[in-house]
């Protein structure tokens, strides 16, 4: 992919991901959260990984963020009133944030193997076939586990969701 | 106490739906085949066929002034109508015939006589209450305009579409 | 599919059946649960007639333990050899025949599918132990024996007295089983397997090393516990009798054919590590002794009709144990064989008295049958008469092999066995004489009518084996039975037994009641209330030692202790908890942020 | 000059070209294709109630000089779309007041570009000069139209809520339901196919169906009888396609399923509050997601754009062309009489109530696809 | 060209704009959202290495695995913790952080 593209991706990804958290509506930062994860599954599309990068669509925004929406809609969230941040905790949250962002570059500088290109791929591979191949063979126990996982998770919001808990 | 609606039990081939699926399809379908060839009887088409030699006599249209042999408006302007418009489409402004006229017995004749027909209702109120039975709803149906001005009849178009209504009238009778 | 499968599984088919489905429809289960050991039955004959007498075992892998790094796997396997071909024949017959018999039996009863599922479970678990070609096998219908036998002991369980006597057995054969348990994991220790053909190839080398016959002492005796407990030998024959509270048909079933029978076809079946070590054979063999004599003057002192019968088989059982003691394996599986015939006929004897009297089983309210139960009499009587080991009944070749036997080994055990001879015969006629002789004592008894055919069938088709499996053309063709050229010892057996039986009918000809009374006989030598004693000492000296530790130990050191040291902790690191979730965020990404530049600059 | 003409040869250049074409000519094409669905539905639907419909918007011939008056009645009221898409244009465009304002502007575009996205994937025909009739050719086709059909909901679910009223919002929440609990029954009927086919490249799908007849009636190709796995596998495959067709019925809002519009409870449903061209792009969407099922069951089930004797377009000169543009045909005139189809099933049934819809989505069709699945998967084991 | 290392401060930025959002927000909702930021920052870095460590023409799907586990995970996430929101918010009308400091001595 062309570094045209991957910067235009990257930049609607973190700007709309600023904008998730700057929002103050949160219907606004619930989509501006699709919008930046689509971007991220551009990106993914960009690394080849085409499976994950639908699945992250068909996942992230055709279902966890449609949840979102509905509970911000359930709960009829009003946009926040404009607060005083109290200044310990914005001076301690941005300075944790910048020594962290800081950090990060620091690293990825100093890290200069990931400076060469990506290696080739073949022309033609099935991608669906190849992660349907490992999940079920190598990754069979862990794929078996997540199932008991999604049962209990599911079987937890019912309960929780419930008015009354006896 | 609530009501419990009783449910009727499906059994199996009412509980997938399929069938049902397939006769209310033979159904429509069997109307569209018909339909294709022709065999079914269609409604009107209505701008080429008209059902006006069809209409009954009691059909009830436009609500017009008549006039009779001689050209003479019948109305006397007493208003009546005016009051007894249920969505008030009647006005009526009345004017004093001159004492030195032939008719001067009468008083009085409409000035203005004008109704709203994108108010009125076809009712036929106006032609009941009418004493001197100058109102009557003919059997026009398509009144159609292009503007609010042209959907308001006013005098002349109503003697226009009213006629000639033939036959000795209160106001003409000398003898009262 | 191989024949002894179907042999095997059809019981536990019908079984699942019963229970999964036709559970309302309880004729239907009892006709599924007949039919199904009829085709056992049918089966075992034809394995009978087709298989070769010599050993031959059907495998399937079952537990393979290779792929986990152990040289070790044990299969399901069924050995088929003149032993258990006999067995089965007894076992199927026999329980043919109570099935049938339970029908009219059981016939008003409520819970009448739960019966029959499980005793059609209780001839799968027995036929398992017949069939079993490994120790753990075997171990696991051991268990199911047990299990089916709480089942069907405890059939009635609303009554207060069925549970408490299923528990009893139950927890009776607990304590062998885990004897059992010991002596299976002292062999496979010691030959590095389960399997039988394997064990007894590798046995005798074994043995033959001077060090190692305390350890197969030691496991001799291991395994014999589970015969104690199985076989109710004499220190845990206390549940047998009590096991009588059962229905009469589940009372022959465990007494003549499966249950206790277990026990001795188990040590027939493993004879070649008991018999390698003489010691244990030697404390068999007085445990069976022990347990023949104790048994045989508990019954003479006893009323319930049922209870006679129970310490008779008591009795029995000893005398086998004592025979496989006496190293005659041959023999006892020969008394084993005859004394399930007899044994069943005299149970179902005794249910169609105890049926016609309904449901009287005290013999002091009986008397006076003979003329209204002809059939029952005479079918009783020869069962009576085998049991006494009278010439020409199967008791009497069956008894006067085990005799031989013990008359070669030791002079005491061989006055023992005749003594339990001759209290044989004189309970036997006290019993016959009171029931069936003299006037009716009752109004029941005294109205008495004979059984319906579904019931005296049985006991026809049961009093000829009784008759006649005794003669040795009969027995050679399913038991490798020694021919005794001894005169000696069945003249004076003759004699003890005559002894036994005229004493008998002098004593009770015409009697009202009991014209004598031992009390320390009539309370069985007070075994109860010795054990009651026992269990009752130890458990309040256990609960008081485990009073103190739980009071001081544990609630005063341990909880209170840990309860206060943690709320102290806690009262001091609340302070951290200020419940700004934010707060909290802030400081582990700082915490977090520190790390990384610890571990990425410093280090 | 050089690079430019230089890039104007290049692949690169040829490739933009081509898909910009084809995304031209396909958008084109759905979208006459929705205006004259809708006035199918309109006709056929009168039709099978003993009507006529909309029989006088004709184009005007008499003004080219054709005085022809008999004509009315076979050209009659195909100007009806036309007339249609004017006056929505030309309406007045209304905003209630009390609307959330940028999200009451953003949902229609949403709603129909979802639709439309997804066409991107359906190979529409085989291949003219070279250049195959598909406009991404990606390797996860049918996930692709999956994920981006889920992103659908957002315009409904923002039009229902920024409406500020309560016949959209409930309709809203309706229809968010009943789409996200159909998706699932969607995706998991259509996984048999893809076990007995091996691919999720709709392409590879379709060179399949044109090597071994179609899915659904595996006796159409040249010259084959169908193999006995065949056969067996046809018998899952009906399943798949049976719940596959009901849940795109349901995904596409149409009659046994249209709870969200509703009309005689909910007003209008979501988009109750909308008017002129904000109401018809939802139309619009509708009808192009209408499309775009009718192009997937067509592409997954009855052979996309193969039709038995007709070549594909393979083949050099004009008359690859030629059969390129009558392959293109087929896969239209099959999604045509799919169409047809949609709209006569709506006009025969009933709507479904409520819990009549979620009972079928979640106890039938979900478990009927889930069951399916383990049949097709035992069915390739020991068969295939 | 774009390499590795841009995938991956780009993986980073994202993460500290998620946790900037954690530490930041006081709708409990977005810092929910900010937390799948983070969760996706690192399924970036994922898929990046998984590409880079591609060998015979093929991605390294290990990791592309580990981002198939964390999106399924993530969504069983989700509705556990929109449910506890959802009933929190029944219990104390807020979803303001600010508001719930129950939890304290």
């Amino acid at each position: 992919m062309s570094p045209i593209l991957f910067w235009i991706f990257t930049a609607l990804m973190l700007g709309f991901g600023a904008a998730t958290l700057i929002n103050r509506n949160p219907v606004a930062s619930a989509l501006s959260l699709v919008v930046s994860l689509l971007g991220l599954s551009a990106l993914f599309f960009s690394l080849d990984a085409y499976f994950i990068g639908v699945i992250q669509i068909l996942v992230y925004a055709g279902a966890v963020m449609v949840l979102f929406l509905f509970i911000i809609m359930l709960l009829d969230l009003k946009a926040e009133q404009r607060r005083q941040l109290s200044l310990p905790v914005l001076l301690g949250g941005a300075a944790v944030t910048a020594l962290f962002v800081t950090q990060i570059v620091l690293v990825v500088r100093s890290f200069h193997a990931g400076n060469q290109s990506f290696p080739p791929l073949a022309s033609k591979f099935d991608d669906a076939s190849n992660i349907g191949n490992m999940l079920f063979s190598h990754y069979n126990l862990p794929f078996q586990v997540i199932g008991v996982l999604i049962l209990v998770a599911s079987i937890g919001v019912v309960v929780l969701s419930k008015r009354e808990l006896n | 106490m609530a009501y419990q609606v009783p449910r009727p039990k499906l059994n199996f081939a009412e509980k997938i739906y399929l069938p049902s699926v397939i006769a209310g399809l033979k159904i429509t379908l069997g109307h569209l085949w018909r339909m294709l060839r022709g065999k079914t009887h269609v409604c009107m088409q209505y701008p080429e066929e008209k059902w006006d030699s069809h209409l009954p006599p009691h059909y009830r249209g436009a609500p017009t002034l008549v006039s009779d042999e001689f050209g003479r408006t019948r109305c006397v302007a007493c208003q009546l109508c005016e009051f007894i418009c249920p969505p008030r489409a009647i006005r009526i402004k009345p004017g004093e015939i001159p004492t030195k006229d032939k008719f001067a017995k009468v008083e009085k004749f409409p000035e203005q006589f004008q109704i709203d027909m994108i108010r009125c209702i076809y009712c036929g109120l106006c032609e009941e209450v009418c004493p001197e039975q100058a109102i009557f709803l003919k059997k026009e149906y398509a009144i159609t305009g292009t503007s609010r001005a042209a959907m308001m009849h006013q005098k002349e178009k109503l003697i226009e579409m009213g006629g000639i209504q033939p036959g000795v009238v209160n106001k003409w009778n000398e003898k009262k | 599919m191989p024949l002894p499968w179907i042999i095997l599984f059809t019981p536990l088919l019908s079984a699942v059946l019963i229970i999964l489905l036709t559970q309302r429809w309880r004729n239907l289960s009892a006709l599924i649960s007949i039919a199904a050991v009829l085709v056992s039955l049918a089966a075992s004959v034809v394995l009978f007639r087709t298989l070769p007498d010599s050993s031959t075992t059907f495998q399937l892998p079952w537990l393979d333990f290779r792929s986990l790094g152990f040289d070790f796997q044990i299969p399901i396997g069924i050995t088929i050899d003149g032993l258990s071909k006999a067995m089965l024949l007894v076992v199927t017959g026999i329980g043919a025949l109570i099935h049938i018999y339970s029908w009219g039996y059981m016939a008003d009863d409520e819970g009448k599918s739960r019966y029959f599922a499980g005793l059609s479970l209780f001839m799968f678990s027995m036929l398992g132990i017949v069939f079993a070609n490994n120790f753990l096998m075997m171990f696991i219908f051991w268990e199911l024996v047990g299990v089916s036998s709480y089942i069907l002991i405890g059939h009635w369980f609303h009554k207060p007295a069925p549970p408490a006597a299923a528990n009893k057995a139950f927890i009776c054969n607990r304590i062998g089983d885990f004897g059992f348990m010991l002596g299976i994991l002292l062999v496979w220790t010691a030959a590095k397997s389960v399997d039988f053909a394997t064990i007894q190839t590798a046995w005798p080398t074994l043995v033959a090393h001077p060090a190692f016959a305390p350890f197969a002492t030691a496991a001799a005796l291991c395994i014999f516990c589970g015969t104690v407990g199985k076989s109710a030998q004499f220190p845990l024959h206390v549940w047998l009798p009590d096991a009588m509270e059962g229905p009469t048909p589940v009372s022959a079933l465990i007494h003549a054919a499966t249950m206790v029978a277990a026990g001795v076809y188990m040590l027939a079946r493993v004879y070649f590590v008991v018999g390698a070590s003489p010691d244990a054979l030697q404390v068999i063999a007085w445990i069976g002794t022990i347990t023949a004599v104790l048994a045989a003057l508990m019954a003479t002192q006893q009323n319930d009709i049922k209870r006679v019968l129970a310490y008779s088989t008591l009795s029995q059982l000893g005398y086998m144990v004592m025979a496989i003691g006496v190293a005659s394996p041959n023999g006892a599986m020969f008394h084993l064989f005859t004394h399930a015939f007899f044994k069943a006929l005299l149970f179902l004897g005794a249910g169609a008295v105890i049926y016609a009297c309904h449901h009287e089983q005290d013999i002091w309210r009986m008397g006076g049958l003979w003329k209204k139960q002809p059939i029952t009499l005479l079918t009783f009587a020869a069962g009576t008469l085998a049991l006494m080991g009278v010439y020409g009944f199967s008791g009497f070749y069956s008894k006067d092999s085990i005799l031989i036997a013990a008359s070669e080994h030791h002079p005491a055990i061989f006055y023992c066995g005749l003594l339990s001879a001759f209290l044989t015969a004189f309970y036997m006629t006290r019993l016959f004489v009171v029931v069936f002789f003299g006037k009716a004592r009752t109004e029941h008894a005294a109205h008495a009518h004979e059984a319906p055919a579904v019931m005296w069938i049985p006991l026809v088709l049961l009093a000829i084996p009784a008759v006649a499996a005794g003669y040795h053309n009969v027995i050679s063709n399913f038991l490798p039975t020694p021919v005794h050229e001894h005169s000696l010892v069945p003249c004076i057996a003759s004699c003890v037994g005559l002894a036994g039986i005229v004493l008998g009918f002098v004593l009770y000809r015409g009697r009202e009641k009991d014209p004598i009374y031992i009390p320390l006989l009539a309370n069985k030598f007070y075994f109860d209330e010795i054990y009651a004693l026992i269990v009752w000492n130890t458990q309040d000296l256990l609960a008081r030692v485990s009073a103190f530790v739980d009071r001081w130990v544990l609630d005063t050191a341990l909880v209170r202790g840990l309860a206060s040291g943690t709320w102290g902790a806690g009262f001091i690191l609340r302070f951290a908890q200020y419940g700004n979730l934010q707060g909290y965020a802030l400081l582990f990404g700082a915490g977090v942020v520190a790390l990384f530049y610890f571990i990425l600059f410093f280090k | 000059m050089n690079a430019i003409l230089e890039f104007l040869h290049s692949d690169l250049f040829f490739m933009i070209w081509t898909t910009l074409a084809k995304s031209a000519g396909l958008l084109g094409v759905v979208l006459g294709m929705v205006s004259y669905t809708v006035y199918a539905e309109r006709r056929v639907s009168s039709l099978m109630q003993d009507r006529l419909g909309p029989n006088r918007t004709g184009f005007p011939l008499s003004l080219l000089g054709f005085g022809i008056k008999d004509w009315s009645p076979i050209l009659g009221g195909l100007g009806q779309p036309i007339a249609d898409a004017v006056k929505l244009l030309l309406k007045e465009d209304f905003t209630p007041a009390y609307v959330k304002k940028f999200y009451y502007w953003i949902a229609p575009a949403l709603g129909i570009a979802a639709a439309i996205i997804s066409l991107a994937v359906i190979p529409f025909g085989s291949s003219i000069a070279g250049v195959p009739m598909v406009i991404a050719n990606i390797g996860i086709g049918p996930l692709f139209i999956f994920a981006i059909s889920s992103l659908g909901v957002y315009g409904i679910v923002l039009a229902g809520w920024s409406a500020n009223s309560k016949y959209p919002f409930l309709g809203a929440i309706r229809s968010t339901s009943q789409l996200i609990s159909y998706e699932l029954a969607l995706g998991l009927s259509v996984v048999p196919l893809f076990l007995i086919i091996g691919k999720l490249n709709l392409v590879e799908i379709v060179h399949y169906q044109v090597q071994n007849g179609w899915m659904l009636l595996p006796g159409i190709t040249a010259g084959k009888l169908p193999t006995l796995s065949q056969i067996v596998c046809w018998i899952p495959i009906l399943i798949s396609f049976l719940v596959f067709t009901i849940a795109m019925f349901a995904e596409t809002n149409r009659l046994p399923f249209d709870l969200p519009e509703a009309e005689t409870e909910l007003v209008g449903g979501y988009h109750t509050e909308y008017s002129s061209m904000k109401f018809a792009l939802f139309f619009l969407g509708e009808y192009t997601a209408m499309i775009t099922g009718s192009s997937l069951i067509i592409t997954l089930f009855l052979g996309a754009w193969h039709f038995p004797g007709i070549p594909d377009g393979s083949m050099a000169g004009w008359p690859g062309v030629l059969w390129g543009l009558v392959n293109i045909g087929v896969f239209f005139t099959k999604v045509f009489a799919f169409l047809i189809f949609f709209i006569f099933i709506r006009w025969t049934l009933p709507r479904f109530r409520y819990d009549q819809l979620m009972k079928l989505g979640w106890i039938w069709l979900f478990e009927i696809a889930l069951v399916n699945i383990f049949l097709t998967a035992l069915i390739v084991a020991f068969v295939h | 060209m774009v390499t590795l290392n841009d995938y991956l401060l780009v993986s980073g930025l994202l993460f500290a704009l998620g946790f900037a959002g954690v530490l930041l927000r006081r709708n409990i909702l977005i810092i929910f959202m900010a937390l799948e930021l983070m969760l996706n920052a690192a399924n970036l870095s994922l898929v990046a290495f998984a590409r880079f460590n591609g060998t015979n023409g093929l991605p390294n799907y290990n990791g592309q695995m580990l981002v198939f586990f964390i999106i399924t995970v993530a969504a069983a996430e989700v509705a556990v913790g929109l449910a506890i929101i959802v009933a929190l918010y029944r219990a104390r009308q807020t979803t303001n952080v600010e508001d719930l400091n129950s939890l304290k001595f």
